[in-house]
């Protein structure tokens, strides 16, 4: 019996700093690496959220058909040239290393209501344009894991460029202009 | 017990009770203290994991696995992959063994100290909890660092890892373990010889073996009942024949064999053993390229298995038959958080109402697995 | 297609044949020239067949491929084989690069198919020579057959223990007391779908704690009514499995004590592991497939 | 500073002697309402940050952004105190409205009447009444009512529980209690508050205070027994079993929320606090000064009085953080099995030794 109030009293004068709570509003999470000694930047990965870099994705669909929830929907649309740069829609032709892109990413919405922050599209990009903002990636987009909204569809999120009809329609396939 | 018997009065520990460990609804016939039948409803957490399983790939199925037992998602992981490569007979390098190992003890003692934790909870005592779940969040932390994620981890792939131990993780592991030793005899200290807390958990809810065996159930709930049964050493997969660690067994110190108390010692004596382990997997950790066996395509050849591992519940076994598409074509878990409740309803009956609690608390189950 | 036109192909098709390929070549309706063509080329790789099975090579060459010429296959079969003994340069130096990549890919093939045929040479070995100590669902096959005369239906005993529905009841209780078996746990129940059309089987895992030794038995019932007698009282657990079995399969357990849905809500219709399940649109109103606009 | 002083010194009190009397006894009951409603917001900050300290969190905190409570979340007691009161008063459809509208206040009345005997200082007590203890043991108990009219009132399976246990629980403790402070009036004499004070004042052999509890080897006994029963008397644990959060959600209080919640809540840590005070009267010697000779006066006793019950609040607070919780049949059998036969053995005890030691 009394061995437990020891216990207790002893952890009470002992009032140790190394108490694991966080206090969220002040200390933001990563929180300085206090216990484990490691700085979030040699983390393996950090699961926060899906970012796109829509210039580098050559549309291959592999993260798409990698998801175990399907939560990844892309739509693509050869464009008129290999590798050819086209201003009006701000398609860039060139990846960042340099490969050239075929098609023309119309549509690249990732529902981050239905992801299960498994980290498994990450790894078949060829172009690791898809990745989990902060830890390793901070230096592509720094960390990011406060983005809720008030209302469930907000939560897809559209990572193909914003263009006007009549500008996409020059490049949508040519049948498919006559029938329109 | 009860002499005066009024007219049975049922009553639901419903599916929103502090103390059933999650949604599990008790569906109870009680006149007053005494309960005299108890049986379980479940299926409110049920998400069709196995439907899914029948249209999804074999790498896309272990976030699902994750999701089953979310306290020990390693192990669920572990389970899994043993049970392809063993359909595809695909052998794995040392390094990818024996970081299994490592990680997947380390989510035993997470899920110990839950479990321990919890059941001091339901209980009464307060603070044993958070002791050990100041601990819990150490090993969180560096799951945290390995993977990103700190409950459902997507780490154990079919013929590998997702990722390397980063730079001086193992001196961390070892901090950690050092660190921890000394904790377990403060919870001793606090709960464990304390005459209350053995008040009420001796001689409670005692589950004799042949019972426990007859409804299947495993794991530290089986090893507390004296049957020494643990799937590292009897039926070893992976590379835990290369450990030495010995299994603990209920032998009844306090009360008889096989009740709460017995249970609960096993699960404190089994993390002793895990820290065991862990040690000595640091110390032969070879090096090597975890992503070297990580087939391109996972194809396993038509035929069928059943490999069972040993999760912190008991025996977790998969039975999976493939058709040779990339797609099982049917899953089945063998979850043994599933035999631990069909055992309440034999164990539980005749006791008083906190008793029941108490019995449930120490059978350790998790819905997620459950209802798969 | 009238028929002096057909009379006309057969004997421009013969004529191609014997070598004589002008007759179909100033056939001047179009159609029945491309319909005698086609007639012309159905007819040669019927010939081919003919020669291609007698001439079928020991060495487990690659099976033909109906693709390219029929000329052009023997030729790498010829040239594999010709690798095979070691001599590399024969592939090499073929000029035409598709035939030069098919026989590098036929290459491949035979070396592993070779490759895998000496790993299962090296098992089998083993196993013959120690065939004394039947393997353990031999000789629980047997057991089961002495006492349950034709209760055994599948024959290939290596896997699993195949078994007829009827009275697997007393089995289960011969297969727990039996002493030298003492399969005291049940470790699982698997409900399978066979296929659309044919039928249901349920697969029981045993072990024995005392032994330490596992069989699976299989059990098959048909689609329309499927019934299996109940081990409820033989193991316990048997209970909760079973009722699952049910709930996803639709399999009735007949004995059972409490046969009712244990995951799904009991009113829920349709069992939903069957290959042709459809789960049901609204279940008390609430619509089941979550609406999302925005999206799909 | 009691009631018939403060009449008197109301100036024109003598011509309508009884609207003064109702003037005095209400000052009187404003001043411990409040006193109370202070020390019970104190009480439950106490509570949470000395449980902080002993399992190794934070508690309150409230440092940086936005209105937290304050810089060590000094402001905690003010956030929970407009919490209940802001808090919507559910009433559940099919409750008994009347039982269940009443049961809060009978609960708090029976703490709240008992302060009046419990004397803070030389001579500031309320009531001296010469059946002071007896009162406050007898009045105690009118708190397990309420606690039955919650239970049954608010219609639901787990507070009828909750109720049905209180009510066993309380009732079986009041006796052990009771017996123990028969011990104390034996040696004394005098049922009086300030009376027992009395006969502890000058020490034993110089230099121990002469408090009864360590008068003799029996007395020193019947602190702790009198002391862990009032603990189960106020549902403390390791007995709280009548609101056991693992088994029954909150017991009697399950349905209760808002200001009807806080009076539970306030009557709950008045009970304690009562608890502890009677035990400094009766055995730790009230206002008297540890060191008989010096830090006397009004102010010290105030101060050793306050001190010496604070104390017992925090060993009750220090045993909620430490044990788990009794199954009901064993707080039943360890009531009347162990603490029943052990204050009769006191009893016998004391007097054998009253008539050796004379």
């Amino acid at each position: 019996m009394l061995t437990g109030m020891g216990i207790t009293w002893w952890h009470m004068m002992k009032i140790r700093k190394n108490n694991v709570t966080l206090q969220y509003p002040e200390e933001r999470w990563p929180r300085p690496e206090r216990n484990i000694g490691f700085d979030f930047s040699e983390y393996n990965i950090i699961r926060s959220r899906l970012q796109v870099d829509i210039d580098d994705c050559i549309g291959c669909m592999k993260c798409e058909r990698a998801c175990p929830v399907q939560c990844i929907k892309i739509q693509t649309v050869k464009s008129g040239a290999r590798g050819e740069d086209l201003q009006d829609i701000s398609h860039t032709g060139l990846t960042s290393n340099g490969t050239k892109k075929a098609l023309i990413v119309l549509r690249f919405d990732i529902d981050l209501s239905e992801c299960c922050y498994c980290n498994l599209c990450t790894y078949p990009c060829p172009e690791d344009c898809i990745y989990m903002t902060g830890g390793p990636n901070s230096n592509k987009h720094p960390i990011d894991y406060e983005f809720s909204q008030y209302d469930r569809n907000e939560l897809i999120f559209k990572f193909a460029k914003e263009v006007e009809e009549e500008k996409m329609a020059k490049y949508l396939p040519k049948k498919e202009k006559v029938e329109a | 017990m009860g002499v005066v018997h009024g007219d049975l009065m049922t009553l639901n520990i419903g599916p929103q009770h502090p103390s059933t460990h999650g949604v599990l609804r008790l569906r109870v016939k009680t006149d007053g203290e005494i309960i005299s039948e108890v049986e379980p409803v479940i299926g409110y957490l049920h998400r069709c994991f196995e439907k899914h399983c029948e249209n999804v790939t074999y790498e896309q199925v272990i976030p699902y696995t994750d999701r089953c037992d979310y306290i020990a998602a390693m192990n669920n992981n572990f389970g899994y992959a043993v049970a392809v490569e063993e359909l595809m007979d695909l052998h794995v390098p040392d390094r990818v063994e024996h970081i299994r190992v490592i990680v997947s003890e380390l989510n035993r003692l997470a899920s110990h100290l839950l479990a321990l934790g919890t059941f001091g909870l339901d209980v009464g005592a307060f603070t044993p909890f958070l002791y050990m779940f100041r601990d819990r969040e150490r090993i969180l932390d560096l799951f945290e660092v390995l993977c990103g994620a700190r409950l459902l981890y997507n780490y154990i792939w079919v013929g590998g890892l997702s990722h390397d131990f980063p730079k001086g993780f193992e001196e961390k592991i070892i901090d950690f373990l050092d660190y921890f030793e000394p904790q377990l005899d403060e919870y001793n200290g606090i709960l464990t010889y304390n005459k209350i807390f053995i008040e009420r958990t001796a001689d409670v809810g005692v589950l004799p073996a042949e019972v426990a065996i007859s409804y299947g159930v495993t794991g530290p709930n089986l090893r507390g009942s004296g049957v020494k049964w643990d799937l590292r050493k009897d039926d070893t997969y992976s590379i835990y024949e290369q450990f030495d660690f010995n299994i603990p067994v209920g032998t009844g110190t306090v009360g008889t064999v096989g009740d709460c108390w017995d249970r609960y010692y096993v699960r404190m004596l089994e993390m002793t053993e895990s820290i065991k382990i862990i040690r000595q997997a640091v110390k032969a950790l070879p090096s090597g390229d975890v992503h070297q066996a990580l087939p391109k395509k996972i194809r396993p050849p038509k035929g069928s298995v059943y490999k069972r591992t040993e999760s912190p519940r008991g025996d977790l076994g998969y039975y999976i038959e493939s058709d040779g598409s990339p797609v099982p074509y049917r899953l089945k878990m063998r979850s043994p958080a599933f035999t631990a409740l069909s055992v309440m309803g034999e164990i539980a009956s005749g006791w008083m109402m906190s008793d029941v609690l108490a019995i449930l608390g120490s059978l350790d189950i998790v819905l997620g697995e459950i209802d798969r | 297609m009238s028929d002096e036109q057909a009379k006309l192909i057969q004997e421009a098709v013969a004529k191609a044949l014997a070598g004589d390929m002008d007759m179909i070549n100033n056939i001047e309706d179009r159609v029945t020239r491309s319909k005698a063509k086609a007639a012309l080329v159905k007819a040669k790789r019927e010939a081919k067949k003919s020669s291609a099975t007698e001439s079928e090579k020991p060495t487990s060459a690659p099976p033909v491929k109906p693709s390219a010429g029929d000329e052009k296959l023997s030729f790498i079969d010829e040239v594999v084989a010709k690798a095979l003994a070691g001599d590399m340069d024969a592939i090499n130096n073929i000029e035409d690069r598709i035939t030069r990549s098919k026989a590098k890919a036929a290459l491949v093939k035979a070396k592993r198919e070779a490759k895998k045929a000496a790993v299962t040479s090296e098992e089998t070995p083993q196993v013959e020579s120690i065939p004394a100590e039947k393997s353990l669902n031999q000789k629980v096959a047997e057991a089961i057959e002495k006492k349950f005369p034709s209760s055994l239906t599948g024959d290939d005993v290596d896997g699993h223990i195949q078994l007829k529905g009827d009275d697997w009841f007393n089995i289960a209780h011969y297969l727990k007391d039996n002493p030298d078996f003492l399969f005291d746990s049940l470790q699982c129940i698997t409900g399978f779908d066979l296929g659309l059309e044919n039928d249901l089987e349920v697969r029981y895992n045993l072990h024995s704690m005392t032994h330490n030794h596992a069989i699976e038995i299989r059990i098959q019932t048909d689609r329309k009514n499927p019934k299996i007698p109940s081990v409820e009282q033989v193991w316990r657990i048997g209970d909760w499995f079973e009722r699952e079995t049910y709930d996803m399969y639709g399999i009735i357990f007949e004995g059972h004590r409490n046969m009712t849905r244990i995951l799904l809500p009991d009113d829920w219709e349709g069992w939903p592991l069957l290959k042709d399940y459809e789960a049901q649109e609204t279940y008390h109103g609430i619509v089941v497939p979550k609406v999302k606009e925005g999206w799909e | 500073m009691t009631i018939d002083q403060l009449i008197n010194w109301i100036p024109f009190g003598a011509d309508w002697p009884a609207t003064t009397f109702f003037i005095a006894v209400l000052v009187c009951a404003l001043i411990i309402f409040i006193f109370i409603a202070a020390y019970a917001l104190t009480a439950i900050y106490g509570e949470v940050k000395i449980s902080s300290f002993m399992q190794d969190k934070v508690g309150p905190m409230g440092q940086g952004v936005g209105f937290h409570t304050g810089k060590f979340g000094l402001l905690q007691p003010v956030a929970d105190a407009l919490k209940l009161l802001l808090k919507e008063d559910i009433i559940p459809a099919l409750a008994d409205k009347k039982l269940f509208i009443m049961a809060p206040f009978v609960v708090f009345i029976g703490a709240f009447i008992s302060f009046a005997a419990l004397p803070f200082n030389q001579h500031t007590i309320v009531a001296d009444l010469n059946i002071g203890i007896f009162y406050i043991l007898a009045v105690g108990s009118l708190s397990v009512i309420g606690i039955i009219l919650a239970g049954w009132g608010s219609n639901n399976k787990w507070s009828l529980y909750g109720g049905m246990r209180s009510a066993a629980q309380i009732v079986s403790y009041e006796i052990p209690a009771g017996l123990s402070i028969v011990t104390v009036i034996m040696l004394t004499g005098t049922l009086s508050m300030q009376g027992i004070i009395e006969f502890q004042t000058g020490t034993i052999w110089g230099i121990f205070p002469n408090w009864i509890i360590f008068n003799n080897p029996f007395s020193f006994i019947a602190f702790f027994l009198f002391f862990i029963s009032g603990v189960a008397e106020c549902n403390r644990t390791p007995f709280d079993i009548p609101e056991a959060e693992s088994e029954l959600v909150a017991g009697a209080f399950t349905e209760y929320s808002g200001l009807r919640y806080a009076f539970f809540f306030l009557s709950e840590y008045a009970e304690m606090f009562v608890v502890s005070a009677v035990a400094t009267t009766a055995f730790l010697g009230g206002w008297l000064s540890p060191v008989s000779g010096y830090f006397e006066g009004p102010v010290w006793g105030l101060f050793w009085f306050m001190g010496k019950s604070l104390f017992l609040v925090f060993v009750m607070l220090w045993f909620r953080w430490t044990f788990p919780r009794l199954r009901v049949d064993q707080l039943m059998s360890v009531c009347w099995k162990v603490f029943l036969p052990f204050t009769l053995v006191n009893i016998f005890g004391v007097a054998i030794w009253s008539l050796i030691v004379g």
